[in-house]
């Protein structure tokens, strides 16, 4: 059934289904925030004029509450497009939904099953972010610029941790490293040093983290420092979040973590644009989440602006998103989507950042 | 101590159980409640101890008790063992249940009472250090009512006391509650063994329905007849 | 060899952490037989609170907070008692909307940082093993805690009276207890431990605003596992379980190693007779 | 034969008698039981008395398999049924009370009496949920079976009575309604009469000799010894966990040890026995 | 009549339904609604049998809903299987393995039972996690198809609420008979349970399997309907909440779980997405427990009986003895 915008000057409805709450909030609600700061400077119409309102709902980081939410903004609230959700299995329960109800989703995680062109509802999702493929090839290439060899691989016991130690496994030999260990903790984990102990005793040169829960990071930090393994490390975009680098202790430092931009502290033009934004509404910049937020309204508006004076359904939306290629947006790479490419971003958007003195430095 | 209880009502929720309750019991005295099963003397007793609403006055030498919750009319020299001896704490000690009731006695005499009340009941020095649930039923009837007796209550308030005891035993526990007669104890029994309230009692209140209906010295109980049809209401 | 000592007090250091959030699961259930499940809340109040006051003070207020916070839960069962409800289970389901509460006031105040703090920057050499001071702190603490809880809930006065509170409230009326003073106080007393556990994780590793409901359970199965009836089982609880996580870690991999902590619960209760329901003073 | 012998003669059904010999229990360091025995033959009312303390309710949780015994045999009509689990031994045909009751709060009256057709009932946990015909037959006859056995029992009136609400006697009978409703040949009951009234005693007394002349065997543990002398051909005195004498209730009251040990001013008195016939 | 006497709760609930069911079928979001209450439904009333009603207190709903899932995601999407013949898988797998599992919790306290339980559903879903081939690991399982016919929201509503009314049926059936009448006896005092002759740990075996081959059914129900699966799809957070649904409609109750379900999920429903959501849940749970403490089906029960009690009727005097007494 087509859900169509009443008339051309009625608010277009976008819904946001983000983890606002449980393990992934760490970006669920800086994407909120984003989306919620970009809305309102924007003064709630889109770049070409058409009005458009916010639906928000939490996904509590849990598939299940994700399907019911996009389910229910779609039906009740008669969006058409959304955000979210913010988690990758979050993203495949909500998926044959919003194919049922034909209605797109920009999706912000970089799992890679999400983009699997098995999937039935493979024409509904837009993935705004960078696919873990993509980013853990980035990571493990600036690694294997040092003269490491041997990686050892610490990763969190869920669907991010898994299919990032899965694909670094994958990935590793063809940039002449190999994964000689990995060990794997639960969120609950309160002591790694037993974890780090292995992966010194099996002479690793350095280490990979697979982690997003911060404390996670923290805790192997000082469980290496401790034990005395003193190899250089390296982490995914999970651990790119500011409040990660402010609390950790000096542990960090030299520590690498992949990231898109650094926002909340070295944010180039566009970015800066959107750190200001964030400040001048009390916010504090907190990492990558805001940029893949931003950009997921940025995209779900351009696409609205591209039907100027039409109908606006889900299925045109869907249409609409795959022609969307390079509009403004608050990121270093290019998006750009099209039929047979949902992907979005490629590389370009990435950086290697640094962890030093509780700040996050860019490389280049 | 003198007792005093005048226009007494107890309740639970909206449920008036006994009403229009008074009498009075003087130090050494030893009064006896009768009635048949449902008649409310356990409801006066628990309401007596503060454990069940109640309206009207109790006073203990003139100091007022009522407004006092259970808890503090056990400071204040009350003693209630309750049926089913459901005053122990099963999963402790009887040395630990003891120790429990010889509280609120001053530290310098609780040895001297232990001793004493060993000496009552010496099977609970034997079984010291075991849980009191675990005793027979009628060593957990003697524990409860030494642990009542430890704080050498002013009153003490014995719901049916003698169930599951041994009779030799009875005999023993009348003449251990006689020796507390001396003392100034004033003590409310509530019993359906005639037998055993005639010969400890002084004085009887016969309860029905939750009212006096009958009152008069112990001697008139020591006809059974007498008592069984008149007294415990048992025919109807 | 080396190794696995290494392991084994490696893990026995971790397992401190669980002995000490047992440690207020046992206590309170040894007076009110429930367990609060909001002793993980405890600990990341005081430690979100201390993080951010920083220094002394800032342990002070942490700690101050977490009992503020057993506070309120202590309210609630003293509500939830008064409208005559006994059911225990229902006590702790309403910690756990306690604990729910205080985690999302903290992610509210202090966002999804997670909060951890620096002790000591030198390591002890224990026959060629490196530790942190902390380590040995958190197992110390967690040491005495327990000691002192044992000898006061088993040997005091106050303890006979916990206990007997806990077991049968109509009699502790009549033995003039004062119940609900020693309950309350024991809910307090919760928090405060809580608040100690939370503040040694700030030192160690660290935390953050999801912790809560691990952390409690992770105090719930130490506390459980060996029986939850004396402080010392709480302890070798949580040891035992500190060191199945931390040999796990470091001699299996993949699923095995995430299911030995719970496969170790399953086969401790399957087998040994610690849980079994019957509670001394049952007889027929 | 194991059991120790009769005062009175053995009637023929002794064959299938429930008999206890040697039983010896022991819990930590205190010697519940040392080599006690007793038998209960259908039909007849045997009482057990002694001190508190002495191992009446240990012997009966022993011949119920609530405890097992450290030595010694519980037999059945021959059959060996020592250490049986509690349920099992139920199934072979011998119910008890317990002397504090335990009672199941709530509940009414017929619902107590049902819960004691377990045993009986025929369908399975499944057939149960389903609620298929021959199940609904089932409950049916359940119900009629549980109205005869409080009908039996006089308690017919009290059926939709909630248990917590009835006196401690009724309690009593309830429970005793309970193990008829078992289909027990045997039935152990503990101070059934404590906290009683004079009457009610009377009733109760009346209602298990009914129950012992439909052909049930009863052991009685009793501390109001009118009752007991009233009711029982034997009585079996224990001491301290053994068998101080055995006999019928007029001999055993005279012997000085049980008078010393046990009766004590009750046994030089016999208005008692007069009160209650 | 009779019908009426033992099959209250079935009656209601299917008028309770007949009710509901026009309000519900003109919106599409609460089809949508109705069909995950209903799962939630079936998964409370799970709990109502195990915890209601054979005293364990059970933390692995979630875990049992999610073998029903993934055995009905395997059977329809990889094996072929006809539809509804997964069913059975769905309900034996969990039931099985609770039955084993019940065989040692039973002679556990009730908080190390919960531990075994919340154990066990650890267990399950770490396996699930990590059996990559079978279950697709942590990415889940996609692509499991509709049950034959049944395809729309409306389709699925129906079932799932006439699944629900045949649990409840069941339920009843089962606490109107001996087995029934023993599981309330032995959660309350297991010592009179053996004197009744009631095998504990067997009756308590099967009350738990029983509760688990329902929560399979819920899971089996959500795999078709959600069309895809993921190791958190049913976690410990499920089952933590469908306990707390089942307590607080009142776990003792037939219908309760259920009445618990509808007022949790309005609450969440009504509880704003922000960081205080988790506040507000606390609290509202808080005075929920604290208004109801036997559940919003003992609330309704005390009311009913104050309503009565308020007629003034005086205290019936204890029942005396029958008639036989006086002689
Ligand atoms: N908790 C209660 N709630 C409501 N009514 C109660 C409660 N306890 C007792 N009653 C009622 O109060 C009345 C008096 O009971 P009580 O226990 O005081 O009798 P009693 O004289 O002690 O009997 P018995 O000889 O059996 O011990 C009875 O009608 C009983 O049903
Ligand atoms: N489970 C147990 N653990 C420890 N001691 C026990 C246990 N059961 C019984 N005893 C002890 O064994 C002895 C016999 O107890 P039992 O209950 O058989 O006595 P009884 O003859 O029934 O006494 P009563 O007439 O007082 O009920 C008692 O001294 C009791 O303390
Ligand atoms: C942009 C990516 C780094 C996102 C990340 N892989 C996620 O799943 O959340
Ligand atoms: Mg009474
Ligand atoms: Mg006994």
């Amino acid at each position: 059934l087509p859900l169509a915008a009443a008339a051309a000057d009625a608010p277009v409805k976008i819904g946001t289904v983000l983890s606002l709450s449980g393990p992934a909030a760490v970006f669920g609600l800086p994407e909120r925030d984003a989306i919620n700061v970009v809305a309102k400077k924007l003064g709630f119409k889109s770049p070409g004029g058409r009005p458009f309102e916010l639906v928000l709902h939490d996904d509590k980081s849990n598939p299940t509450e994700a399907a019911r939410a996009v389910t229910q903004v779609i039906n009740n609230d008669k969006v058409v497009v959304v955000v979210g959700p913010s988690t990758g299995s979050g993203i495949l329960a909500a998926g044959p939904i919003a194919s049922r109800l034909k209605v797109p989703l920009i999706a912000p995680a970089g799992t890679m099953a999400v983009g699997d062109r098995k999937n039935e509802f493979w024409p509904w999702v837009f993935r705004m972010a960078i696919n873990d493929a993509t980013s853990i090839e980035f990571i493990l290439k600036d690694m294997a610029k040092s003269k490491a060899k041997k990686v050892g691989v610490l990763y969190q016991e869920d669907a991010y941790g898994k299919t990032g130690v899965d694909l670094a496994k994958e990935i590793a030999p063809k940039l002449g490293l190999e994964v000689v260990e990995t060990v794997s903790a639960p969120y609950s984990a309160t002591d790694l040093t037993a974890q780090a102990t292995r992966l010194r005793n099996a002479g690793v040169d350095t280490v990979f983290l697979q982690v997003s829960i911060a404390a996670l990071g923290t805790s192997f930090l000082k469980a290496a420092r401790q034990i005395g393994l003193d190899k250089p490390i390296y982490a995914n975009a999970g651990l790119a979040q500011r409040s990660f680098a402010e609390n950790v202790g000096p542990e960090a430092d030299g520590l690498r973590t992949l990231s898109i931009g650094n926002l909340p502290f070295e944010p180039i033009a566009e970015e800066k644009e959107l750190s200001d934004l964030l400040k001048a509404d009390g916010k504090v910049p907190q990492g990558w989440g805001e940029i893949v937020g931003a950009n997921g309204l940025l995209a779900a508006l351009a696409a609205i602006d591209a039907q100027a004076g039409k109908e606006i359904t889900g299925e045109s939306m869907r249409t609409a998103l795959e022609g969307l290629c390079g509009f403004r947006s608050y990121a270093r790479g290019k998006i750009c989507y099209s039929p047979d490419n949902h992907d979005g971003w490629d590389g370009s958007s990435l950086t290697i950042v640094e962890i030093r003195d509780k700040k996050m430095r860019t490389l280049d | 101590m003198t007792l005093e209880v005048t226009d007494f009502s107890a309740r639970y929720g909206r449920i008036e159980v006994c009403r229009g309750i008074g009498f009075t019991v003087a130090p050494g005295e030893f009064l006896v409640v009768l009635g048949a099963n449902g008649a409310g003397k356990s409801t006066l007793l628990g309401a007596l101890a503060g454990l069940v609403t109640s309206t009207g006055e109790i006073t203990l030498d003139g100091t007022r008790l009522d407004a006092a919750p259970a808890r503090r009319r056990a400071g204040m020299g009350v003693a209630l063992v309750p049926e089913g001896r459901r005053n122990l704490f099963a999963p402790l000690t009887v040395d630990e249940n003891l120790q429990l009731g010889l509280r609120l006695l001053p530290a310098g005499e609780r040895e001297a009472m232990r001793a004493e009340l060993l000496g009552l009941f010496p099977i609970l020095a034997e079984r010291g250090r075991q849980a009191a649930g675990m005793l027979s039923g009628g060593e957990q009837q003697m524990l409860a009512l030494a642990v009542a007796l430890a704080r050498r209550p002013a009153v003490l308030l014995l719901d049916e006391p003698t169930q599951g005891l041994a009779p030799i035993v009875l005999d023993e526990l009348a003449a251990a509650i006689r020796r507390l007669r001396p003392l100034g104890l004033a003590l409310v029994l509530a019993e359906q063994n005639v037998r055993f309230a005639a010969g400890l009692a002084d004085r009887y209140v016969a309860l029905r329905g939750g009212e006096i209906v009958q009152a008069g010295g112990a001697d008139e109980l020591r006809d059974h007849r007498f008592a069984a049809a008149s007294l415990l209401g048992a025919a109807a | 060899m080396l190794t696995f000592s290494e392991f084994i007090l490696r893990g026995v250091l971790a397992g401190s952490i669980y002995v000490l959030l047992a440690v207020p699961m046992s206590l309170l259930f040894s007076t009110v037989r429930t367990i609060d499940f909001a002793v993980g809340a405890y600990a990341l109040v005081a430690a979100a609170v201390a993080a951010s006051v920083g220094g002394v003070l800032g342990i002070a207020a942490g700690l101050g907070a977490a009992v503020a916070g057993s506070a309120a839960m202590a309210l609630i069962f003293l509500l939830l008692k008064r409208f005559g409800c006994h059911n225990h289970i229902i006590y702790a389901l309403a910690s756990f909307g306690v604990a729910t509460a205080l985690a999302s006031a903290v992610l509210w105040q202090y966002g999804t940082q997670s909060f951890v703090r620096d002790s000591f920057s030198q390591f002890w050499s224990l026959a060629g093993i490196r530790i942190s001071p902390q380590g040995v702190l958190n197992l110390v603490t967690a040491l005495v805690a327990v000691t002192i809880l044992y000898v006061v809930i088993q040997r005091s006065q106050l303890g006979r009276m916990m206990r007997a509170a806990a077991v049968n409230v109509m009699g502790s009326e009549l033995a003039g207890i004062p119940v609900e003073l020693i309950q309350v106080g024991t809910y307090l007393v919760g928090g405060l431990l809580g608040g100690i556990a939370g503040l040694l994780i700030l030192f160690t590793a660290g935390l953050d605003y999801s912790a809560p409901l691990s952390l409690t359970l992770s105090g719930f199965a130490a506390a459980i596992v060996f029986g939850i009836d004396n402080p010392f089982r709480a302890l070798f609880g949580g040891l035992a379980m500190g060191v199945a996580e931390a040999l796990a870690a470091g001699y299996t991999s993949g699923m095995v190693t995430s299911m030995v902590p719970f496969l170790f619960l399953l086969i401790v209760l399957g087998t040994s007779r610690f849980g079994d329901a019957t509670v001394a003073g049952d007889r027929t | 034969m194991t059991g120790p012998a009769f005062d009175t003669p053995v009637p023929p059904a002794a064959a299938d008698a429930l008999v206890a010999s040697g039983i010896e229990v022991a819990f930590g360091g205190i010697k519940a039981l040392a080599g006690v025995g007793a038998t209960v033959v259908p039909g007849r009312i045997v009482g057990l008395i002694g001190r508190n303390g002495s191992g009446k309710s240990t012997l009966f949780n022993c011949m119920t398999g609530f405890v097992r015994p450290g030595a010694g045999r519980v037999t059945l009509g021959g059959a060996d049924i020592t250490g049986l689990p509690a349920e099992r031994v139920v199934r072979a045909g011998i119910a008890r009370t317990f002397q504090t009751p335990r009672i199941a709060e709530g509940a009414d009256v017929r619902t107590a009496v049902l819960c004691g057709f377990f045993n009986s009932a025929k369908t399975s946990f499944m057939g149960s949920v389903a609620g298929f015909g021959a199940a609904r037959r089932e409950e049916r006859r359940l119900r009629e079976e549980a109205d005869a056995v409080l009908e039996g029992l006089g308690l017919a009136d009290l059926r939709h009575t909630e248990v917590r609400r009835l006196s401690m006697g009724l309690v009593r009978m309830v429970d005793v309604a309970r193990c008829i409703a078992s289909g027990a040949r045997f039935i152990l009951l503990d101070e059934p009469a404590a906290g009683l009234t004079q009457a009610e005693q009377e009733t109760l007394s009346r209602q298990i000799r009914d129950v012992a002349a439909r052909g049930v065997g009863i052991l009685l543990v009793e501390h109001n010894f009118a009752l007991v002398r009233s009711l029982c051909e034997t009585v079996v005195v224990l001491e301290t966990g053994r068998v101080l004498c055995e006999g019928a209730p007029e001999t055993v009251a005279r012997d000085p040890r049980v008078l010393r040990s046990y009766l004590g001013a009750v046994g030089e008195s016999d208005e008692q026995g007069e009160a209650a016939a | 009549m009779t019908f009426w006497a033992n099959h209250r709760n079935t009656l209601i609930a299917i008028a309770a339904v007949l009710i509901a069911a026009p309000f519900v079928a003109s919106r599409p979001v609460w089809l949508d609604s109705a069909v995950i209450l209903g799962v939630y439904a079936l998964l409370a009333l799970s709990v109502g049998i195990s915890y209601g009603q054979a005293g364990i207190l059970t933390m692995s709903q979630g875990a049992f809903a999610s073998v029903g899932a993934y055995a009905a995601a395997l059977c329809s999407a990889r094996w072929g299987w006809p539809p509804f013949t997964d069913l059975v898988l769905a309900m034996l797998l969990p039931a099985v393995l609770a039955y084993g599992v019940g065989r040692v919790v039973t002679r556990l306290s009730p908080l190390a039972t919960a531990l075994a339980t919340l154990a066990l559903g650890s267990v399950i879903s770490i396996y699930i996690r990590h059996a990559d081939d079978l279950t697709g690991g942590y990415v889940g399982f996609a692509g499991i198809p509709a049950i034959g016919f049944i395809d729309t929201p409306l389709e699925y509503a129906v079932l799932a609420w006439l699944l629900v009314i045949a649990v409840v049926y069941g339920y009843e059936n089962l606490m109107r008979s001996a087995h029934g009448r023993a599981l309330n006896v032995l959660q309350q005092d297991q010592a009179r349970a053996r004197a009744d002759g009631i095998d504990v740990a067997r009756s308590m075996s099967a009350a738990f399997a029983l509760s688990a081959a329902i929560a399979g059914i819920a899971g089996w129900l959500y795999a078709h309907y959600v069309s895809v699966l993921s190791p958190e799809s049913l976690d410990t957070n499920i089952s933590v909440t469908a306990l707390l649904m089942a307590v607080v409609g009142g776990a003792g109750y037939v219908l309760g779980p259920i009445i618990g379900t509808v007022l949790f999920d309005t609450l969440t429903r009504l509880l704003p997405a922000a960081e205080l959501q988790g506040l507000f849940y606390g609290l509202a749970l808080v005075v929920i427990l604290l208004v109801a403490r036997t559940g919003l089906m003992g609330l309704g029960e005390q009311l009913i009986g104050a309503a009565r009690s308020g007629l003034g009727r005086r205290a019936a005097p204890a029942a005396g003895l029958p008639a036989r007494a006086a002689s």
